[in-house]
């Protein structure tokens, strides 16, 4: 019994679904319905319905009504079934609005079941773009991946450190005798005499590599801190050190120049 | 160097469909490095000829069996498998896209495809059936957006489908449904029957003049 | 259906490089729908025939002059694009890259950089907030993938960066991070787990023991 109230439930999407079924069924045409023969089998559907799924859509109901009264004004004499003399007698069929109605319907579902063809084409195509990599719908805001340089990476680390406490850490672990803030006056004084200093000078004569990474955090902290900005005229050409000129470096949220170009070494996009 | 090869690269190489206009721009800019007698000579190319290099294309794929296919999606062509190959190639992607519509999703969304802008109650005209649940579901998946209202009594919202409509189901453009002239009017498929006296009212519910069943 | 077209379809879908292996087994195991005499010969294609069909492609390729070719790169097998077609095609690598990363983003990948193979609680336990949707991110994107499973109880995933993070930031190996061996190093305040102990370790995919809470 519970699987044949599925099947209904499935089978009918709706008076008209079950209207078009019958008429199917008994190889008729839509436009010349047997009105009497139609309607008491859709009688005998709606009550089997009713008896399986007790709260049967009203839809359903109203239609069995429809056609009720559509064979009872079919029953009547022809002459009385004619009350304006003018009108051609078929636009008076009692039947057409139903019969309007049901081609109507028809051809929709004829389009839905295109529609579901072509939902099926779709699902057995794979597209050399559907990569799902998130590369074409841009995300939040933010910097955007194709600028990213290992030096936002290291950046965005730190960032992090600081947020965990960890930078007395970090201070611990070099040698004494180079530190961050040390090396942030080195760099302020080298950039204070020019306004552009090539990134590879700062490192002039610098052997030790902790001295190098010390350097290199500390040349960050002065980015973040929008004292300086690194600039890349061309891809892979010579970064430069920019000293940021106070107004800019007061306003808020300032980018990149025009400078840089996509792919290159940019500066930092952190608030 | 054929314009055609040209675009084969191109929709090869694109990470998303391209509109005729798109693949026009990047002809128009090649690198530097190939700037050549061939790289000026494609930069003038028409849109009508990248078309035309399109169909030819097409016609190779089909003609040399290839295992892939240009397709035309929202005015954006790319390349696709043939579907006969979905059955290895599933294991490639490891979920489907977002799942199957149920026959009475689709058939309201056939009406508001050929019907719109519409009302729902105009959907319900049709359908014969409450459209609440369905049309929930098609607004969630961005398949159909509210366009408008209509002005009418209580100004209902108007329906409308969707850029991702195109795309879930692979068609170019909404002319591309087949049958759209005669669905989109009620009664033009009926015999003999008179065109409806609003030609330019896309709603086929209202202004509908009853008109004559075939004559027996 | 030749088992050349259904190579040509696999390497067209591919989302990476396949080795001869993977081909293999996707041919092996058709999705049931395909289960015809068609899908049952090629179950059983050796690598040897695979190889074959793949040397038959290159000499249509060459032969039609098509706009892409097979390419072999660490015994795996990928289309690429003609080389003279760059001039082009570098535009359209230019929009993939475009996407932005947000910055929580960015400072989820930075961690799981320098600390990989790292826990997702210990991610969240350093950036103090839930990462799920970021990761989702950083896991679509490719930038960062699943190295295997913490020998913590519940044994939870373990992730790294991927070979398309170094390729994305023109790193040959994660060792050449600015500052790699000294942020290794920094103690993180993880609220369980202690800092690695083992300053030695440059490689970050071996004996990391950042992830595990030793007698906390």
């Amino acid at each position: 019994m519970s699987d044949y109230k599925v099947q209904l439930d499935e089978v009918f999407e709706g008076p008209m679904d079950l209207l078009l079924y019958l008429i199917k069924k008994n190889e008729v045409d839509i436009y010349r319905i047997p009105i009497s023969k139609i309607t008491s089998q859709y009688m005998e559907y709606l009550d089997l319905m009713k008896m399986i799924v007790p709260d049967v859509a009203g839809e359903f109901v109203v239609m069995g009504a429809t056609l009720m009264y559509i064979k009872s004004r079919m029953l009547l004499p022809e002459d009385q079934q004619v009350a304006d003399p003018e009108a051609v007698a078929d636009e008076m069929d009692p039947r057409w609005d139903l019969i309007r109605q049901l081609v109507e319907y028809k051809k929709f579902k004829e389009a839905a079941e295109d529609l579901q063809q072509r939902e099926l084409f779709q699902e057995s195509v794979y597209s050399r773009q559907q990569q799902g990599l998130g590369f074409d719908t841009p995300t939040e805001d933010g910097p955007s991946l194709g600028d990213l340089s290992v030096f936002d990476l290291l950046n965005a680390f730190n960032r992090v450190l600081k947020r965990s406490d960890a930078a007395d850490d970090l201070r611990d672990i070099f040698e004494d005798r180079f530190t961050v803030s040390d090396k942030i006056d080195f760099i302020l004084k080298l950039t204070a005499v020019e306004e552009r200093t090539s990134f590879s000078r700062l490192f002039d004569g610098m052997a030790s590599k902790t001295e190098i990474i010390v350097t290199f955090l500390a040349l960050l902290e002065l980015i973040r801190l929008r004292q300086l900005r690194v600039a890349q005229s061309e891809s892979f050409g010579e970064i430069d050190i920019v000293r940021v000129k106070q107004e800019e470096a007061a306003a808020p949220a300032q980018t990149e120049g025009g400078e840089t170009e996509p792919g290159s070494t940019s500066g930092p996009t952190n608030p | 160097m054929e314009l055609k090869s040209l675009i084969e690269a191109i929709l090869f190489a694109a990470q998303k469909p391209l509109p005729l206009k798109e693949i026009k721009a990047i002809l128009a800019r090649p690198d530097e490095s190939g700037n050549s007698e061939i790289t000026r000579a494609f930069k003038k190319a028409k849109e009508s000829e990248i078309s035309e290099a399109i169909e030819r294309l097409k016609v190779d794929y089909t003609q040399q069996g290839r295992s892939f296919q240009i397709q035309e999606v929202a005015g954006a062509f790319h390349l696709i498998s043939q579907p006969q190959f979905a059955p290895w190639l599933k294991q490639l992607f490891e979920e489907r896209r977002s799942g199957r519509l149920s026959l009475p999703a689709l058939e309201t969304l056939a009406i508001i495809a050929y019907r719109q802008p519409i009302t729902r109650a105009d959907i319900e005209g049709v359908r014969g059936v409450a459209v609440d649940g369905v049309m929930q579901t098609l607004l969630e998946r961005g398949l159909v957006t509210i366009t408008g209202r209509a002005e009418v009594p209580g100004r209902p919202m108007l329906y409308g489908t969707t850029k991702s409509f195109l795309e879930h189901f692979g068609l170019s453009n909404i002319n591309e449904l087949p049958a759209v002239e005669e669905l989109r009017r009620v009664n033009l498929n009926l015999p003999e029957s008179t065109a409806p006296a609003t030609p330019e009212t896309p709603t086929p519910t209202d202004a509908q003049p009853a008109t004559t069943p075939e004559a027996s």
